[in-house]
């Protein structure tokens, strides 16, 4: 019958009105500068460099300079000067810096390959989302003190991704120190050489560098092997 | 389905004049080709179309790629015999040769009515200055009229026998074909705030004074 | 001015409340010399009206946000003032403070014109409204004829709008706005005739007094309670909806074709003047609608008569300007020729039809006892088998489908 | 007599003349309501039928080839989510698809379930929304569309929790998938999953019935099943037509041949069928969301062999396609060896279904214009490219 088409829908709409009033399931909407919905875990950004200590987030950057990230930037938006000396980092072994790491946030498209290809975990995206700003040229280009958090911050946004990159971290580190061990020890063992330190110094990078030489493709099923 | 070479016998069979070439592909992938002259296209295409143990009634794909012209240097092992008198040198001789540049429309074919495909179809044209034309398969299959009009904006092949062929992506005033290997952009730059160096070059060629000198300070701290 | 009708025993408690404004008015009258009261009492209803009116405008616009936002399952404007309360008037400080364009090509002075000449047509039709057993601001023989003329005229604005704009979706607009008004002009009429019939008069007032009593206490003796009116009723309803270009018959204005359509090129204040128009044209129908089918200010119920005869006309009036707002959120538009199809090959015959239900009703207003049932039983069927018979032909060919599946 | 009166091409005029005036030319867009976007068609129009309808593409061009041929394959995955913005997992999968063709690279078994699953929530979302969107082109007042936008901002919220952002995913890998889905994330994936039937029946008791819905869009628009074949249209708007052909089934990639589900295919080809066949699409692909989720396999979602960094495919080509809620969405890579690819294409389904849109208009009024182009379903990113 004519007619009836309409006032299915009419009820429709009804049981919506009311079902508004009571329903959270059908009134969805969050009143956003008062109520603030909670962000997923994975919820990423911009970019931000990670640092291992808050009081001296400029010697401590993670990053070593490496350009891997500028090269993989698809919008090019990363810019990174090495530096011509080398810094001790946390760990107090000697490393190349960047003396300038810019990124272009009007340019960055928040897609998280930076992050991926990164083999030192010293970039990772942040959960800022309310950035704008009145200024076009100098606001939205980020240098490296602006981006630079300690690692207590990126716990603090990703608690478990965080652990998860720490652990692996530390276990490098442990493991270089043993290789590095085992190496001295050889080379106590043999006459000495001057040369030996060097390689000893490098070794840990190397170590650190391969395993994640497949990157990310390393790290998902890491992280997948939680639940 | 039949494999590329037993398509290609069969075409040459039907069309005893034509030219077709199998283009194999050694990816993984496996998807060969078939490289058709101009002049027997159309028939074979609609032949594709109509033929019932063929049926490749649509034109999924149709793209352009650019092959331009590349220098190829060949060292070659010579022997020369010495003009001293001595033994004969071995030399290695450098020859410099030009391949000619093309350009190339790839058309994929698939057939619903007996679900199989894809026969990919290629034509390519005499060189990317002047003849430029490949016969259009639009009243083969209607799917070509937008995508060869695409392929004729932004790569600059002619489509001979398309109705309705002018640029689609691009504006009609436009003059270059930007998807072509050696497209040079435009220099009609709009400064951004971007730290890259050969970015911020232009940019301060464009915006001589202070705009180009803030960010460059800012980038470095 | 209203004529000081006798107040009926029942509402006797509440003369009061009943009188107020009345009271209030002739209060003010009393200050001023004899020569001066009758055009001051003028002023003073006309200045009521605009206050009542422009008030119910502005909440409208409001109560329609947010209505359609609770439909859509959000919260509509809530951050002017308490619940978005004061949001009207940051509307009104908004469209007064935009800049008022006029475009170069577009014929200026009607372009100015079109505006103005829409709100004052369309505040017209109150005039005749009966809002209390007290109040009727003009008391008219022929209210009802003067009430349409009005309206009428009202679609005659759209196309200046629409004409002076020199857009072209503007010009679309304005040719859907004439064949909309000469299409639903005529069932509008024709749904309501058989009320003129029955009361047997063209006065609002009358028409109201018509409808007066209650049978058993609790059923009253409106027009929309009869087979007859009921059909009246929602063909003027269809129609009013078209009249008012609100949804579905939204077309001139139609967003998703048209961009405005005749509003494409007015900015500022004169498009808040074109929105007041359509909320008051709406009002003005509803509230005719009130008055010729839904008993005007009658209560529904004997025992429900102290409550004020304004304030039942101004419940009625709400619950159809809900209704208008209820379709608005559900209903898809129709098309040019659809609309068309459906006022000339549905509607006019049906309200053709219900003027001979209606004489039927008439003649047989004798009849008592189980001829009551087959008056009833009749009537009914003359209402609902034309309905059945031109609906099927009207959608004929469109259905729900079935489909298969490919394997 | 009816509501839709059968409208060929009989009064179709190609030319004016002294007893009927002349024709309007109207530019329909860029900036129109019901575009979609920046879309454009020059309209001339006899009264208010249409007699030529000329699309103009190109307001959102952005040359998406040239940029993936300057940048590294990976580099290109976040760029195909601004392709088609609405389904960007389904165009990570076809690009990884194309690109794990190319490479000759396998995908582990519960990788390919997890893009069955994420390839199916973003149909949903995308047939929602186009509900929604075509409702709107017919002049509700936005109650289906914010109704739909609803129920899609569950599955946003799903993608934002496994990926990282609601819409610009890039979350496919060559090889495989970025994030393994936790338990709790597959949880909520059922309960969503579970919750759209009772969505999808309330969203067609408002509509489908519907008269004027009926009346607007049945037999407006009709397309002929072999002009849809020949043009190239696919997916919804190839079956509507009655053509039932579906990569899921045709081509069976992924793990689709594992799964059971149905084809809907339409009589008419009109406006009507083309919603109707996406709303029973959305059903059956809660069938296949219900498969998935049940029977997905544990290990790893990453082939190990694969690389990220430092990718290059030996020379060769490749076109790998898949069934986008739009249709046919491909991806056609040629490598030289390099880590770039030496030709990026995409085949874009809405832009290719646009070709046959004068031949649908033609007749139709200006209104039936706006829900046809309503019905094609596209998105300007993908147009335009």
């Amino acid at each position: 019958m004519l007619g009836t088409g309409l006032i299915k829908g009419l009820a429709v709409t009804a049981k919506n009105l009311v079902g508004s009033y009571h329903d959270p399931a059908r009134y969805t909407t969050v009143e956003y500068p008062e109520v603030k919905p909670p962000l997923p875990e994975a919820y990423r950004n911009f970019p931000f460099l990670v640092s291992e200590s808050a009081d001296d987030p400029m010697g401590t950057l993670r990053c070593v300079a490496c350009q891997i990230c500028e090269k993989e930037c698809p919008p090019q938006c990363i810019y990174i000067e090495k530096s011509k000396d080398k810094k001790p980092d946390a760990a107090g072994k000697l490393q190349i810096y960047p003396t300038v790491f810019a990124i272009d946030t009007s340019v960055c498209m928040s897609c998280q390959i930076c992050v991926e290809v990164c083999p030192f975990d010293s970039i990772k995206m942040d959960q800022v989302y309310e950035v704008a700003t009145p200024g076009r040229y100098g606001d939205l280009l980020l240098n490296r003190e602006q981006l630079a958090k300690s690692n207590a911050y990126y716990h603090q946004i990703r608690p478990t991704e965080a652990a998860e990159v720490d652990g692996r971290l530390a276990a490098e580190r442990k493991a270089a120190e043993e290789k590095a061990k085992a190496a001295a020890a050889a080379k106590a063992a043999l006459p000495p050489k001057p040369a030996a330190p060097s390689p000893a110094a490098k070794l840990p990078d190397e170590s650190r560098r391969s395993p994640q030489g497949e990157g990310g493709a390393a790290k998902p099923p890491a992280e997948g092997a939680q639940p | 389905m039949e494999t590329v070479e037993q398509l290609r016998d069969r075409l040459l069979a039907r069309f005893p004049g034509a030219s077709v070439t199998v283009i194999s592909n050694p990816s993984p992938s496996a998807q060969h080709s078939l490289l058709l002259d101009h002049a027997h296209a159309r028939e074979i295409a609609l032949y594709l179309r109509d033929e019932p143990a063929l049926k490749f009634d649509q034109c999924s794909n149709v793209t352009g790629i650019d092959w331009p012209e590349k220098e190829i240097t060949e060292t070659t092992k010579v022997t020369v015999p010495d003009p001293a008198g001595g033994p004969p040198k071995v030399v290695a001789q450098t020859t410099k040769r030009r391949e000619p540049g093309y350009l190339e429309v790839v058309y994929h074919l698939y057939s619903l009515a007996l679900r199989q495909g894809p026969i990919i179809l290629r034509l390519r044209t005499g060189n990317r200055a002047d003849a430029v034309a490949v016969p259009s398969l639009t009243p083969v299959w209607r799917s070509c009229e937008f995508q060869e009009r695409e392929v004729f904006d932004l790569f600059g092949v002619t489509f001979e026998g398309h109705p309705d062929l002018r640029r689609i992506l691009m504006w009609d005033g436009f003059k270059d074909h930007p998807m072509r290997r050696d497209y040079a952009e435009p220099d009609d730059y709009e400064w951004e705030p971007t730290p890259h160096g050969d970015v911020l070059a232009k940019a301060k060629k464009h915006y001589p004074e202070k705009p180009a000198a803030e960010p460059a300070k800012e980038a470095k701290p | 001015m209203s004529a000081a009708l006798p107040l009926s025993a029942a509402s006797g408690a509440n003369a009061l409340l009943e009188r107020l404004p009345v009271v209030l008015r002739d209060g003010l009258l009393g200050y001023l010399p004899e020569s001066l009261r009758w055009i001051v009492s003028g002023l003073i209803t006309i200045a009521a009206l605009l206050a009542v009116f422009g008030l119910l405008f502005a909440y409208l616009t409001l109560a329609e946000r947010k209505l359609l936002g609770r439909i859509q399952n959000r919260p509509g404007p809530n951050r002017t003032g308490w619940f978005g309360l004061l949001q009207p008037f940051a509307d009104a400080v908004k469209a007064l403070t935009k800049e008022d364009i006029v475009p170069r090509e577009a014929d200026a002075v009607l372009h100015y014109l079109a505006p103005v000449v829409l709100v004052a047509l369309s505040l017209m039709g109150f005039a005749v409204l009966p809002f209390g057993r007290l109040l009727v601001p003009v008391e008219l023989d022929s209210a009802v004829l003067y009430f349409f003329a009005a309206g009428a005229a009202t679609e005659l604005a759209v196309f200046m709008a629409g004409w002076a704009s020199r857009n072209k979706y503007s010009l679309l607009a304005a040719m859907r706005a004439l064949a909309q008004l000469i299409s639903y002009e005529l069932p509008l009429l024709l749904s309501f005739v058989p009320v003129i019939m029955l009361a047997g008069t063209l006065s609002t007032t009358e028409i109201v007094t018509a409808q007066g009593g209650w049978t058993l206490g609790f059923l009253p003796h409106w027009h929309v309670l009869t087979p007859w009116g009921f059909a009246g009723f929602v063909i003027f309803m269809i129609a009013a909806l078209a009249e008012s270009n609100r949804s579905p018959f939204d077309l001139p204005e139609a967003e998703s074709e048209l961009i405005a359509g005749h509003l494409t090129e007015y900015s500022g204040f004169k498009y808040a003047l074109f929105f007041m128009a359509e909320y008051f044209g709406m009002c003005a129908l509803s509230g005719m609608a009130v008055t010729l089918f839904l008993g005007g200010w009658q209560a529904p119920c004997a025992f429900l008569e102290f409550i004020p005869s304004y304030a039942w006309f101004g419940a009625k009036l709400l619950a159809l300007l809900f209704g208008f707002i209820w379709i608005r959120a559900t209903l898809p538009r129709l098309r040019m020729d659809q609309l068309t199809r459906l006022a000339w090959k549905f509607l006019v015959p049906l309200a053709l039809i219900n003027l001979g239900t209606a004489a039927f009703w008439f003649l047989t207003a004798g009849w008592s006892g189980p001829l009551q049932l087959v008056r009833w039983a009749v009537a009914v069927a003359l209402v609902v088998v034309p309905f059945l018979l031109l609906g099927r032909r009207l959608t004929a060919g469109v259905a729900p489908r079935t489909y298969r599946y490919a394997t | 007599m009816s509501l839709t009166p059968e409208i060929g091409g009989a009064h179709v005029r190609a030319v004016h003349d002294e007893f009927h005036g002349d024709l309007l030319e109207v530019s329909m867009g860029p900036h129109h309501p019901s575009t979609h976007g920046v879309f454009r068609m020059i309209v001339t129009l006899d009264g208010e039928t249409i007699v030529k309808l000329k699309p103009v593409f190109g307001y959102l061009h952005r040359n998406h080839e040239k940029l993936g041929e300057n940048t590294t394959y990976l580099a290109s995955m976040p760029y195909t989510d601004r392709l088609d913005y609405l389904n960007s997992m389904s165009n990570n999968w076809a690009y990884a698809l194309a690109v794990e063709k190319l490479a000759g690279l396998a995908v582990p078994e519960r990788a390919e379930y997890v893009r069955v699953i994420l390839a199916e929530l973003t149909r949903l979302l995308n047939h929602t929304c186009l509900a929604g969107f075509l409702m709107q082109d017919c002049g509700c007042s936005g109650t289906p569309l914010m109704y739909a936008f609803r129920e899609r901002e569950k599955i946003l919220d799903l993608f934002e929790s496994l990926s990282g952002s609601r819409m610009m995913c890039n979350y496919q890998r060559f090889g495989g998938c970025r994030v393994d889905p936790p338990a709790e994330w597959l949880a909520g994936a059922q309960r969503l999953v579970d919750g759209y039937s009772a969505f999808l029946d309330e969203f067609e008791a408002l509509l489908t019935g519907n008269e004027i819905l009926m009346a607007r869009t049945q037999g407006v628009g009709r397309l002929d099943p072999a002009l849809a074949v020949s043009a190239g249209v696919a997916g919804p708007m190839l079956r509507a037509t009655g053509v039932g052909h579906d990569l899921r089934k045709v081509d069976g990639y992924g793990v689709y041949p594992r799964f059971e589900f149905r084809v809907p295919v339409g009589a008419h080809g009109d406006t009507y069928d083309r919603y109707m066949i996406r709303i029973l699409e959305m059903r059956e692909s809660i069938r296949i969301l219900q498969q998935a989720l049940a029977g997905l396999p544990g290990g790893p979602v990453m082939d190990p062999k694969a690389k990220l960094r430092g990718f290059r495919p030996k020379a060769g080509e490749a076109y790998g396609r898949i069934e986008g809620p739009k249709g046919e969405i491909g991806f056609y890579l040629i490598s030289d060896g390099g880590p770039n690819p030496y030709r990026y294409r995409v085949r874009p389904p809405s832009f290719i279904n646009l070709t046959i849109l004068e031949d649908m208009c033609l007749g139709h009024t200006v209104a039936d214009a706006v829900i046809i182009l309503g019905s094609v379903d596209i998105v300007l990113g993908e147009v335009d490219r």
